[in-house]
């Protein structure tokens, strides 16, 4: 089977036509963002550019999480619901245990990073199907949000509706996305665990032979993601000033279709996090357009979906690879 | 887009998945014709954080008036917060925005209705009986206000008795399934309350022919369908509110924000309940409407 | 002597109730090589796979440097400075050269892979086989025989007191394998001692110091390695084999009928307007350098590549790039890469025999079960495929067994031209002979065989004529009577400006004349 | 990679002792059901039996057609939405066209056809990845429903309707479950276009040199997992007696779920017909279970998470496989 010429091997340094040479989306998204521009004078402006930057933030970070995952071949379908759960637990723990406020956030990631771990651990040592592993994460995640919530919205504790407002100009939501962005981009990077997330997607047998130890790799990849969906669920909080238990409610498949966008394979070994932001990017600009067009609902729908199919085209043709 | 053609205004809905808001739109969208406003829909497919977003584009994309139909009111607040601070007016419809006062609120209170569903079944049981809930989706605040207005009602009529209470996330096929499954386990249910009438008229189907008479059903919302089952009698009745109705008293608040007047605080929408009694007599004034 | 390196004292191993290694006793010695020889499925990487920690022993002991070991897992046995070379290849295609040589053992400041000295590990170990790839190229993008020239480098660089080689020189030209060798007499010197397996035996007396003769998974006996080819191979299969090729080149027949014509073939990759015919009962040998293009112009004429120019076969021009009408018009293909191309692993023997003949044998669209079966028994059968059943899944046969299953394929397809790229690659001396056999056959009933092959003895004893690729050209034809070695070497490299692998070339050859004299 | 044992290859007759070894999930199923049936009196009830048997029908229906996709290494997220574009576009030609009431199914299963062949040809021909190319298409039909509908529900054409209804004291729904289970089954284990999609999905490199045409196998599967969606929506706005335009929404997950339950492996090659029916079963008890025992419904998704993964455990641990 052919894989896309796009591993890590030419991630040398940062070099901007190397970049648009790798990444077949991004083409997809200047055309996109171009014919925006053309037909809606206000995409263009400053206030909606902000706009398109907060508004990709929670699925561009919980896409940056699903990199590793698919990057090691495995497939996260818990993230949306790991996102709520991670919120609405940091909020219970301040506003029901008595938790210092300065420990909101950590509170959250940490119970991210649990719901990860626990998902990696069922797929590395239970050997269940990374699929069902998470699908069941996604189920219990969401029921014990709304458990503990009781199907409530609470109110968001000042920490996380800190991460909704601004910094100067700038809103926070994005200032977490870039940092996140560049935190994930160097691990996959520049790290030794990075590299073990291309080894174990690429040749997990291959993996195991070279005495990589494949089942913590394993393990790690769902943890971090859990953790960058703590991230965006706390972000969404932030944003909407209220921990909603819904938060994040089919986020996966939006999450995995920046990660394939950006182009990776769900085979695994192939996937970077520039990519990541581009494909969430496509996702982001055509909602944002198709609103300022003020395109029928339901045609909206249609579009979008014509859309994707054409971003991930560029990428396609600039590769002749098969991929199914 | 703006400035010399018709006068834009934005309206963005929680869902267009549900004939309710359907009808809302229809009813928007004929007064804006009237009114010769450039209606522009959006819909957040019941997603907040979507919610959120298309209000933040409609702050910049010439709306001259902007009329909500919050996902959830809690999480509301910063959307509307985005469209006040532009100087935009403001216009919240079938649900309210939590510590924020629009320019106009127009809404039937859904709890209020979840009451009225409490009294109709009293009224029906004679006072005593075994009730299953269908209810909406987890954590949405249709689900929370129906209920919470059903439960406290119903606390005051000791002989009617909560016997199971279910999910079916307002889906007509999910509801046919769960009812079915619920009355295995309580087959001597003698009502039901759903908290939308696609769900009621799911548990219609999944009881067949008991439907209307040894077990009595109530929806919530009046649309099409449900009235249509009310007056065949397998809904017993349904907690009316009028879509149509919301979405024009929206749309001349938009107009008077547009015009410059000043927009009324206020603007109750009954919730009526509708039974084989006065069907025929809603959906009339449905239609002149 | 010395004590051991590594001893397998009457190690057993089975796979459910298939005894595949039975009461076998090894030793590994500092600064010598043992040579484990045995027909395909005789357990040769079974054994190996239990020195390197993959499979533990049902019984036996293994003892290192004289201590009773216990290898639970690669790690273990890593730590004991064992190193393997597989013989599948384990490498990330996704991954560049450098990543691959380094894999699982990066070298690193706080977590972080130390980039620099990645490339220059990279660039050591391959200077040490006289490759010189760039680090940074994508693995997944080399043919088979670099890709193992990379296995290579990976294992040497371990610095490992235990080698194991398993047929590290069956994806190899002689030109490759001579630089292997050098470096494990360097090696040898040092006092590493090695575990090597191959099929090819004149490569035995070369590397070898002593020769451990398997059959079913028992130790048959252990000879010097220079005990004479004719005598190892009556060891190992237990009887005389009546001759090494059994087929003559012969001069083509002036009137035998063109049953191929390739015409101005160009890939976008490599070849470049290749042209040449094949006639019935002829046997065409392509020769040529490790990339030198014969695999992509054998993919482009079986239409697995995008190509421009012609294809005729019998006076009908095939499509470009459609496998199925080539396959249909009577087209075999052989891939180089049987494990990534040629089957499906986790499928059973009889459906991978199958896959070619499924449309053809149907009725009504209903797969001809009991047909295909019998049929994949029958040839099967004829080419000592070693299996359970048919109903054995590909992944657990061995790895020569695997490469005759890839062949059986077209044998039942009944192709009138098959397209052979290394088909013999890790097969046995005599099952060699048999597939030597089948393309008698072949030719005897007015087809006619391709034959890419990396091993010049092969081609020359095989063909009929020899084409010599060398950077995507054909640069030159030689006839079966005028074809040598050398001959055939000077063509491989005449088009070459690259000048490395060139004078790489004509060094080894050199040595390699030198040593022989 | 290793994957499971169980390929077509012990696919010979039928021989229950064989059947049960090969699906761990049965096993899940069987435990799953005893513990049912002893916490509820009313689970083993004949009534009770036929209605987890009429609630199956959607979700397998849809999970037969997904099988192939699956064994052909390919995934589909856009049934749900073929199904309910399938249905209202039957419904809407018999009112809107006025076609010939006994047309209306096949009209029905013709645009299901059409849909999956879009799709199917995007990933064969356009090169999209199955993903992608599915996940357009799932936008792209709902999108189309709901113009078509305008949202709303639509009547039920009679002959829809009939899909819902009961055959003697069977209902029509079970009845289509059989047909469709056995018609799949069939096609996947005695055809050899069958054949042809465990070699594709198996390794589509070493099928396309063997002279398999790889793209039509590919939008075959598609076509077919489109077909089977429009069966599965028409059963079920037969079952509602009205054509809903929010018909299969989330029932991807579901049906991908239920493949995998029940046995196939989701990089290609190895699922059974028979393994999938067993993993929809498992859904629909473990649903109807909690709805007999009246769980609350937060805490019914957790008990659905967790029951899944063990379902899927009894499953790996027969097997010894990893899976990613
Ligand atoms: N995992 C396994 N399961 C079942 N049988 C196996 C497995 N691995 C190997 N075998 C069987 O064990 C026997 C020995 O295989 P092995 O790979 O050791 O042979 P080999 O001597 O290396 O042959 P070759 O020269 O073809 O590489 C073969 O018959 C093979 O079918
Ligand atoms: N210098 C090179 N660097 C990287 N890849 C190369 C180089 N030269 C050739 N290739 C690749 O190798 C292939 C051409 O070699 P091909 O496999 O056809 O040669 P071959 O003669 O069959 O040799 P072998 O199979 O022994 O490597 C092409 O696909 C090409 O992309
Ligand atoms: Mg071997
Ligand atoms: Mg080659």
């Amino acid at each position: 089977m052919n894989s896309t010429a796009t591993g890590i091997s030419r991630q040398r340094g940062f070099d901007l036509k190397n970049f648009a040479a790798n990444n077949g989306a991004l083409i997809g998204l200047i055309v996109l963002a171009v014919v925006m521009a053309i037909a809606s004078p206000a995409f263009l402006s400053a206030q909606n550019l902000v706009n398109v930057g907060e508004q990709v933030a929670t699925i561009a970070i919980l896409a940056f999480g699903m990199t590793f995952v698919i990057v090691a071949a495995g497939i996260d379908l818990s993230v949306g619901s790991v996102a709520a759960l991670s919120a609405m637990a940091s909020a219970s723990m301040v506003a029901g245990w008595g938790l210092p406020e300065v420990l909101t956030i950590v509170a959250g990631l940490v119970v991210g990073a649990l719901a990860g771990a626990v998902t990696g651990i069922a797929a590395a040592y239970g050997k269940l199907p990374a699929f069902i592993a998470s699908l069941a994460m996604m189920s219990v995640a969401r029921g014990l949000t709304m458990v503990i919530s009781d199907g409530r919205p609470v109110e968001a504790p000042s920490q996380v509706a800190a991460l909704g407002g601004d910094l100067g100009p700038i809103p926070v939501p994005i200032v977490v996305l870039v940092i996140a962005g560049l935190v994930a981009a160097f691990v996959l990077r520049f790290t030794v665990a990075g590299s073990y997330m291309y080894a174990v997607g690429g040749n997990i047998e291959a993996a195991r032979l070279s005495g990589i130890p494949v089942k913590r790799v394993v393990v790690l990849v769902f943890l971090l993601s859990g953790v960058f969906a703590a991230l965006a669920g706390m972000v969404t909080a932030g944003r909407l000033d209220s921990v909603q238990p819904t938060i994040g409610t089919g986020a996966e498949l939006d999450a995995i279709a920046a990660v394939v966008i950006g182009g990776a394979s769900l085979s695994g070994g192939v996937g970077r996090i520039s990519g990541t932001l581009v494909g969430a990017l496509v996702l982001a600009v055509i909602r944002n357009g198709l609103n300022l067009l003020n395109v029928s609902p339901f045609w909206q729908q249609v579009v979008i979906g014509v859309v994707i199919a054409l971003a991930v085209l560029f990428d396609v043709i600039r590769h002749k690879n098969t991929r199914l | 887009a703006s400035g010399d053609s018709a006068p834009k205004a934005t309206l963005a809905l929680s869902t267009l998945s549900n004939p309710f808001f359907a009808d809302l739109r229809d009813g928007a969208q004929k007064a804006a014709r009237t009114a010769g406003i450039d209606l522009a829909v959006v819909n957040a497919q019941d997603n907040p954080e979507s919610q959120l977003d298309q209000l933040r584009t409609a702050a910049v994309n010439g709306s001259r008036a902007v009329i909500v139909n919050p996902v959830d009111s809690d999480a509301a607040k910063p959307a509307a917060t985005a469209v006040m601070d532009q100087g935009i007016p403001l216009i919240a419809v079938d649900r309210g925005i939590t510590d924020r006062t629009p320019g106009s609120f127009i809404a039937s209170d859904n709890v209020a209705g979840g009451r009225q569903a409490a009294t109709l079944l009293a009224g029906l049981l004679g006072g005593a009986g075994r009730i299953a809930v269908l209810e909406g989706q987890p954590g949405a605040s249709a689900t929370r206000d129906r209920g919470a207005g059903f439960l406290e009602e119903l606390r005051k009529h000791s002989g009617l008795q909560v016997v199971a209470s279910q999910t079916a996330n307002f889906d007509r096929e999910e509801a046919l399934d769960v009812m079915a499954n619920m009355v295995q386990a309580a087959p001597d249910i003698d009502a039901v309350y759903a908290h939308n009438d696609e769900m009621a008229l799911g548990a219609a189907v999944a009881l067949g022919s008991r439907a209307g008479k040894d077990v009595k059903i109530i929806g919530f919302d009046g649309g099409g369908d449900a009235l249509e089952a009310v007056k065949a009698g397998t809904l017993s009745g349904t907690i009316a509110q009028s879509p149509a109705e919301l979405g024009r008293q929206a749309v001349l608040q938009a107009l008077r924000a547009i015009d410059g007047k000043p927009l009324q605080e206020s603007v109750p929408v009954a919730v009526t309940t509708v039974t084989s009694k006065n069907v025929d007599e809603f959906m009339n004034k449905a239609k002149e409407s | 002597m010395s004590e051991p390196l590594l001893r397998l004292v009457n190690v057993c191993k089975a796979f459910g109730p298939v005894r595949v290694i039975e009461d076998v006793s090894v030793d590994v010695h500092p600064g010598r090589v043992t040579v484990l020889l045995g027909e395909n499925g005789a357990g040769k990487s079974t054994l190996i796979k239990m020195m390197s920690g993959i499979y533990q022993p049902d019984a036996g002991e293994i003892h290192v440097a004289g201590e009773k070991v216990s290898l639970p897992d690669v790690k273990a046995a890593e730590r004991l400075g064992i190193a393997t070379i597989h013989q599948e290849l384990n490498l990330v295609p996704t991954m560049s050269v450098a990543q691959n040589i380094s894999l699982g053992r990066e070298p690193r400041r706080f977590g972080v892979v130390d980039r620099k000295e990645l490339a220059r590990t990279a660039r050591e170990a391959m200077a040490r086989i006289g490759m010189n790839l760039d680090p940074a190229a994508n693995l997944g993008e080399m043919g088979v025989a670099r890709q193992q020239l990379v296995e290579v480098a990976k294992a040497l660089s371990l610095d490992a007191r235990i080698l194991i080689l398993d047929e590290p020189t069956a994806a190899l030209t002689g030109a490759e394998s001579a630089a292997l060798f050098a470096v494990m007499d360097e090696l040898k010197a040092r006092g590493v001692g090695m575990v090597f397996i191959s099929h090819h035996l004149d490569e035995l007396a070369r590397v070898g110091d002593t020769v451990v003769v398997l059959r079913d998974g028992h130790v048959v006996t252990e000879v010097p390695a220079s005990t004479s080819e004719d005598e190892l191979i009556r060891l190992m299969v237990g009887r005389q084999l009546s001759e090494q090729f059994p087929r003559r080149p012969r001069r083509r027949d002036a009137d035998a009928e063109e049953l191929l014509r390739v015409e101005g073939v160009s890939t976008g990759g490599l070849v470049q307007d290749a042209s040449f015919s094949v006639h019935r009962g002829e046997v065409v040998g392509l020769a040529g350098l490790v990339g030198a293009g014969r695999t992509e112009l054998v993919r482009a004429i079986a239409g697995a590549e995008k190509r421009t120019g012609s294809v005729t076969l019998c006076g009908e021009e095939l499509s470009a790039n459609d496998v199925g009408a080539a396959v249909r018009a009577g087209i075999g293909h052989v891939p180089e890469d049987r494990k990534h191309q040629g089957l499906v692993l986790d499928a059973p023997v009889k459906h991978n025999i199958g896959y070619a003949t499924l449309g053809r044998t149907a009725k009504a669209g209903l797969v001809d079960r009991a047909g295909q079966r019998r049929r994949a028994q029958d040839v099967a059968q004829k080419l000592r495929v070693r299996m359970r059943d048919v109903d054995q899944h590909v992944r657990d046969l061995s790895g020569g067994n695997q490469q005759k299953v890839v062949f059986a394929r077209w044998v039942v397809a009944g192709s009138t031209v098959l397209l052979l790229d290394e088909p013999t690659r890790g097969v046995d001396v005599g099952a060699k002979v048999e597939i030597y056999e089948l393309v008698r056959d072949v030719t005897d009933a007015g087809g006619a065989v391709v034959l890419v092959s990396s091993e010049l003895p092969e081609v020359l004893g095989m063909s009929d004529r020899i084409l010599v690729m060398s950077e995507g050209r054909i640069t030159g034809e030689l006839e079966a009577q005028e074809a040598t070695e050398d001959a055939v070497m000077a063509l491989a490299v005449s088009n070459s400006h690259s000048d490395a692998s060139a004078e790489r070339a004509i060094d080894t050859l050199e040595r390699e004349t030198r040593e022989r004299a």
